[in-house]
């Protein structure tokens, strides 16, 4: 077995002789094959932390046929939760994930994640450069990413009942009272409601300014079915008809339209919230290679069209989206033109506060 | 005794609350036949497909796994621990032996969730790798007061002069405990095990806080019900619902003859 | 007779260790957590009594009323529904009894995350209960306050928790000597007399136990209401995950935590000294 | 030179704030049927676990054939334990549980299925071999209980009111079987009974205890006829208890004076009451006659028929003198009736004169 091995199996630092006493006196070692399969195998296996789109079966598939890679994905649900998960223990449990660009400096100074060699990252050259080199991506001067996909979090509709949306107004619209769904998450909703406000830079909004977003969150409330906090949460909801207009990822269009359901997707006018993703090694992983050689692949040709088909996502990457057909381009709207129309996903100033005014809306 | 004019009407209510208890385990069930993959009522035609789709994910097959391993070790330590704890309590815990029996069975009035949490501070503090084995130490903690309170309400029946004759003819305390008190505890024995089988099985709050990359089966089903598209979600929950019945049975009639056996 | 040390240590320190080591250290480490604060995306071990301060804002007190105004529901309604199916499984049957009792358990078996999900399945739009009654007409539209609402909440925890409520309820019901009631009956009481006047204080016992095992899990309760609850329904329990699923705020969740656990602890001290029926060991 | 199988030498028990046994010391002879008879509370049950091992003296020297007793049990040794009610493993049949003694001894199989036989031919048990203990009678369960102490072939058999739980059928043909076997196989066995008919019937010798001390040790016949205590004539057989005062000490008698005259008896031990002294005066109801006098007894006097039962046999009479009732066993059914004043009467040698015990005043006026 190898040390490594061991680490995963046995809790570290002080108490570790302790319990490693008290376990194996309790027969708990028995408890193990999990782990020790995981041992055995051939050892080219990724603990992948991601948003459940990259570690679909048909990514984990992808990686194995071309790669020989195996990737043993635990989704996350929102970036808050990736970096909980991650400060409580996941350093020890993870060896990649997939933050937004807003991430990374906060991330980097906690010491939750490794930089990336730079030279590993061959594929680096057919990406958009306003995506490549973004300073966000670097803390220091070291890398810490270079994202393979874009996109925006925007509004989803179902066209039959709303016809075509593109405001912010039609979430805060009585007609639709009691079919309307927002997302569980201040970073995502305290910036629409300030889009919605007018205000221009919703990250870097003052205390008045918050106060104004909490009273229309508030005054919208009645309006609102469900915060949702899981990308299931908002696809079930506008396949069973129980809202109308969300929201939400694009994750949910193509499984929607799939159903049958006819729903449409839209940048509000007044801006949709843009973010970048990469793949990015976390502090301390022993796999830093092959952590390198996987975000090598994902910004490949190949990885972008794939990830094009399978989930409707803009590939970073020119040289993927020069693969896909001009329809198909058209119809995922990935204009790379309208990316003066997102507001970039940033930290707010006083986070805290922001989950604070949130709580608040939400018990109001 | 008289007629009874209360009792047709208890027993209406007793119906109608068994269907309030079984309609949304059927519904479930109709729902994993769905052809369509929105969840809309009526369902539109029939299909196995989604089980299809679950037999083929390996995935599910890993969290079973696992969470047969988890359910399996925490049977294991519970029931070894409790009975013993319930035997001692009862043997040696003299006026001690109501406190004893109270503070074992604190967890018992501590939510889940606020054992998950107090075990993740814990295991954050001293910065231990969550793995299984850390899910199991929190499902012992929750089912060992069960395992001590079936434990005991049988011990109250328990005759010590039994013990007595057995050391009296010359029996050890552990060949007393082997042969004498074990197969008295054997009906409590089954019945906590079962109990502590089925509690970790599907405990998910707890795992939930305390796993690391390993998924048990309730902790797949919570994923799925969060990130997956959900028709499948009605077919796994259908089999968790049709296994956990057959084995509620079994359980139940296997505990049932071990009572009989115990009495004579 | 005497027991060696070592053989009543084996028997009596192994499971309280576990205990100790697995629910009383990290329930103290949760103390001590509380009493700590995140700074920089760290957890500092300064001593601070903000955290309680935070938690005596409007906000958490409004939160915490709405988590025991839930939980009250759904023991209550638990009782009222719980109450006769155990009585009626306890003195009115015998020859299906047993079956009676296996078919209340064993919903128990079934995972209660399967359960809490039937419930969308049932109460959404596109549920059950809305698509049938618009299709007898009785309804035109669906209704909506069904599903994400504090009503599916409740009613998802009052299907999940009462088969906990019945059981010690039938325990004790089961117990009282039927002489009791026949002495009750000779004396001239009423059904609703003798009901009111015996069964019911003797049962009292059960009724306690039973609505802790309701009350407890609802305080704590966060996967349920994730699921069903509406934009008004927000839990505790959710506050609580939330501080260590998505904040690592573990020293606020912490107090938060402990807090939870003080109404609980008092609600139990309570409820089972009360619990006793008079003039009955 | 006698040999004891049991030896106690100022054994104390205490359980917290309560002295169960107080001090007591105590040889039982090798071979004998000794009992210790008292009522629940007296320490005779706490004396013969303490003797089993069961419970560890606070103080004091208990040995067994010779030996200090080890506290760690174990098969070797020399005594063995026949519970109240019988302690029978309720999951192992007959067979199973004879044989569990002999099976902590590690004896060869052949061996131990040899000597589970012959008990159940001693015992008439060989009908019921592979029962379980809940398929047996009461009386068939206690045979299994002997069987299985005695299959170990102990030096010494302790027995914990073995018959207690039998109807008095049972327990009167049981009686008979365990003194024809303690006969049969030679060993000695404590006894511990609050029944004194049961503990008259079967024992070389009694031990008569209350509150945790021996009050009287002695053969059946010495403890009937020559009790040390009111307490002692109380508990064994029927007495007559007066309140008396000592008027004359005369070597091993005395006289002394009721409030219905003066009676002379004898002192029991070394009793020797000084003039003045309150005293109790113990005559036995069959000792006592009554009928129109003379009666031509040593003593007489006369009263008032206050009962009158019959008992099969003897008729119970009841007089009243004064504010003392007497009570006398005359054969066959009483001539007088209810309300007749009679005469009644006893010779000296029949009376006690015992010390003065408070618990047992005012017994003559119930």
């Amino acid at each position: 077995m190898s040390r490594e091995t061991m680490n995963l199996l046995l809790p570290s630092g002080m108490s570790r002789r302790g319990l490693m006493r008290l376990m194996a006196a309790s027969g708990l070692l028995a408890a193990a094959p999990a782990s020790l399969r995981q041992a055995f195998a051939q050892d080219k296996s990724l603990n992948y932390f991601t948003w459940s789109s990259w570690g679909a079966p048909e990514f984990v598939a992808d990686a194995k046929k071309k790669l020989g890679i195996d990737l043993k994905p635990t989704f996350y649900s929102s970036s808050d939760e990736m970096m909980a998960k991650l400060r409580g223990g996941g350093t020890r449990l993870y060896d990649m994930i997939v933050p937004v660009q807003n991430y990374i400096e906060p991330a980097a100074k906690a010491g939750l994640i490794e930089p990336l060699d730079p030279a590993a990252l061959t594929n680096k050259k057919d990406i958009f450069q306003q995506f490549a080199e973004s300073p966000q991506w670097r803390v220091d001067g070291k890398l810490y990413g270079i994202p393979f996909v874009w996109g925006a979090n925007a509004i989803a509709y179902n066209r039959k009942e709303t016809g075509e949306v593109d405001s912010l107004d039609a979430l805060f619209d009585p007609k639709y009272k009691g079919r309307i769904a927002l997302r569980d998450e201040p970073e995502d909703t305290l910036a629409i409601a300030a889009l919605k406000l007018g205000i221009k830079a919703p990250y870097s909004m003052g205390e008045k300014e918050l106060q104004e977003v909490k009273k229309l969150l508030i005054s919208q409330k009645p309006l609102v079915r469900a915060y949702w906090k899981n990308v299931a949460d908002v696809q079930n909801m506008l396949a069973s008809g129980e809202v109308v207009v969300a929201w939400s990822f694009l994750a949910v269009i193509a499984p929607l339209r799939r159903a049958g359901v006819d729903v449409g997707w839209v940048w509000p006018k007044e801006g949709a919230i843009g973010w970048n993703e990469s793949i990015t090694p976390v502090k301390g992983t022993s796999k830093l290679k092959l952590v390198e050689e996987y975000a090598n692949f994902t910004l490949s040709p190949e990885y972008g069209e794939f990830m094009a088909r399978n989930t409707r996502y803009a590939p970073a990457s020119k040289a993927a989206i020069a693969r896909l057909e001009p329809e198909l381009v058209k119809d995922l709207g990935i204009d790379i033109n309208n990316v003066g129309r997102l507001v970039f996903k940033d930290i707010p100033k006083d986070k805290s506060r922001w989950n604070e005014i949130w709580n608040e809306v939400k018990a109001a | 005794m008289r007629r009874d004019p209360v009792k047709p009407f208890l027993a209406a209510w007793t119906v109608l609350v068994l269907l309030f208890l079984f309609a949304p385990l059927f519904v479930v069930a109709l729902f994993s036949f769905n052809e369509s993959s929105i969840s809309r009522f009526p369902i539109r035609g029939f299909t196995l497909a989604w089980y299809q789709k679950l037999f083929a994910n390996t995935a599910l097959h890993e969290a079973l796994w696992n969470s047969l391993i988890v359910a399996i070790a925490t049977v294991a330590i519970s029931t070894a621990l409790g009975i013993g704890a319930a035997v001692g309590i009862h043997r040696y815990g003299g006026r001690y032996g109501g406190a004893l029996r109270s503070f074992s069975l604190t967890p018992m009035m501590v939510p889940r969730l606020i054992i998950g949490i107090a075990l993740l501070t814990f295991y954050n503090l001293f910065q231990t790798n969550l793995s299984l084995l850390t899910v199991i130490a929190g499902h012992v903690v929750m089912t060992l007061p069960y395992v001590i309170l079936i434990a005991s309400a049988r011990l109250v029946g328990f005759d010590k002069s039994m013990e007595e004759a057995a050391w009296d003819l010359g029996a050890g305390t552990f060949t007393i405990f082997r042969e004498v008190t074990l197969p008295f505890l054997k009906p409590a024995v089954v019945a906590a095990a079962l109990m502590s089988f089925t509690l970790s099985f599907d405990e998910v709050v707890v795992t939930f806080f305390t796993t690391g990359n390993d998924n048990t089966l309730p902790m797949m089903i919570w994923s799925m019900l969060r990130f997956g598209i959900t028709p499948e979600v009605n077919s796994i929950a259908t089999l968790t619902i049709v296994a956990s019945g057959a084995f509620a049975l079994v359980a139940e009639m296997s505990l049932r003859r071990a009572q009989v056996g115990s009495t004579r | 007779m005497r027991p060696s040390v070592g053989t009543v240590l084996s028997f009596l320190a192994a499971p309280k260790l576990w205990l100790v080591v697995f629910f009383v250290l990290p329930m103290m480490t949760m103390v001590l957590y509380s009493f700590w604060r995140v700074a920089d995306y760290q957890i500092v071990a300064d001593f601070t009594l903000r955290n309680y301060e935070k938690i005596g804002g409007s906000l958490y007190v409004g939160v915490f009323l709405r988590t025991i105004r839930i939980s009250i529901y759904v023991t209550v309604l638990s009782l009222l529904i719980g109450y006769p199916v155990a009585y009626f499984l306890a003195r009115k049957v015998r020859r299906f009894k047993l079956t009676l009792l296996l078919l209340v358990i064993l919903p128990l078996w079934t995972s209660y995350l399967v359960r809490t999900y039937a419930w969308m399945l049932i109460l959404g739009t596109q549920g059950v209960i809305n698509q049938s009654l618009m299709a007898v007409g009785l309804i035109e539209e669906p209704i909506s306050w069904l599903l994400y609402s504090d009503f599916a909440v409740t009613i998802a925890l009052v299907h999940i928790y009462m088969p906990y409520l019945i059981l010690p309820l039938y325990a004790v019901l089961e117990k009282i000597n039927p002489s009791i009631l026949e002495a009750a009956w000779d004396l001239g009481g009423g059904r609703i007399r003798t009901f009111l006047s015996v069964i019911l204080p003797l049962s009292l016992p059960g009724i306690a136990t039973g609505c802790l095992f309701v009350f407890i899990p609802s305080m704590g309760a966060f996967v349920t209401p994730e699921l069903l609850g509406g934009t008004r329904s927000i839990m505790i329990g959710s506050i609580i995950a939330q501080q260590f699923g998505v904040a690592y705020e573990y020293p606020f969740g912490s107090a938060l935590a402990l807090v939870l656990m003080g109404i609980i602890f008092a609600t139990a001290a309570f409820s089972l000294r009360y619990g006793k029926p008079k003039g009955l060991a | 030179m006698k040999q004891y199988d049991v030896e106690l030498s100022g054994v104390v028990k205490r359980f917290g704030s309560f002295t169960a046994v107080d001090g007591i010391s105590l040889a039982v002879e090798r071979g004998k049927f000794v009992t210790l008879l008292g009522p629940s509370g007296c320490g005779k049950t706490t004396t013969l676990r303490m003797i089993g091992g069961l419970e560890v003296p606070d103080g004091g020297t208990i040995r067994v054939a010779g030996e200090p007793l080890s506290p760690d049990g174990g098969a070797s040794r020399p005594t063995r334990m026949v519970f109240q009610n019988y302690a029978l493993f309720p999951h192992m049949t007959v067979t199973e549980n004879v044989a569990f003694g002999l099976r902590m001894q590690r004896l060869p199989r052949g061996e131990i299925e040899q000597r589970v036989n012959e008990m159940f031919a001693l015992l008439g048990l060989a009908s019921q071999v592979g029962k379980y203990p809940h398929q047996l009678s009461g009386g068939q369960q206690q045979r299994v209980a002997l069987a299985r102490a005695l299959v170990t072939r102990p030096r010494v058999l302790l027995l914990d009111e073995p018959l207690g739980a039998l109807d008095l059928k049972m327990r009167k043909h049981m009686q008979n079987e365990l003194k024809r076997l303690q006969r049969e196989v030679g060993i000695t066995f404590v006894y511990v009974t609050h029944d004194q008919e049961e503990a008259m019937n079967l024992s070389d010798s009694i031990v008569v205890m209350d509150h945790g001390h021996i009050v009287q040790h002695g053969s059946p016949s010495e403890i009937y006829q020559d009790p040390v205590s009111a307490y002692v004539a109380d508990f064994i057989g029927e007495a007559n208890l007066l309140v008396a005062t000592v008027i004359a000490v005369d070597g091993t008698s005395a006289v002394a004076e009721t409030e219905f005259g003066r009676i002379a008896g004898h002192l029991p031990g070394d009793f020797r009451p000084r003039g003045g002294e309150k005293v109790l005066v113990c005559v036995r109801p069959e000792h006592v006659a009554v009928g129109p006098g003379p009666l031509a007894l040593e003593f007489e006097g006369a009263g008032t028929v206050r009962d009158i039962a019959y008992l099969g046999g003897v008729s119970r009479v009841a007089v009243q003198v004064g504010g003392a009732v007497v009570r006398a066993d005359t054969p066959g059914l009483f001539a007088g009736r209810m309300a007749d004043a009679t005469a009644f009467g006893w010779q000296a040698e029949n009376v006690r004169v015992l010390p003065y015990d408070a618990r047992f005043d005012g017994h003559v006026e119930e």
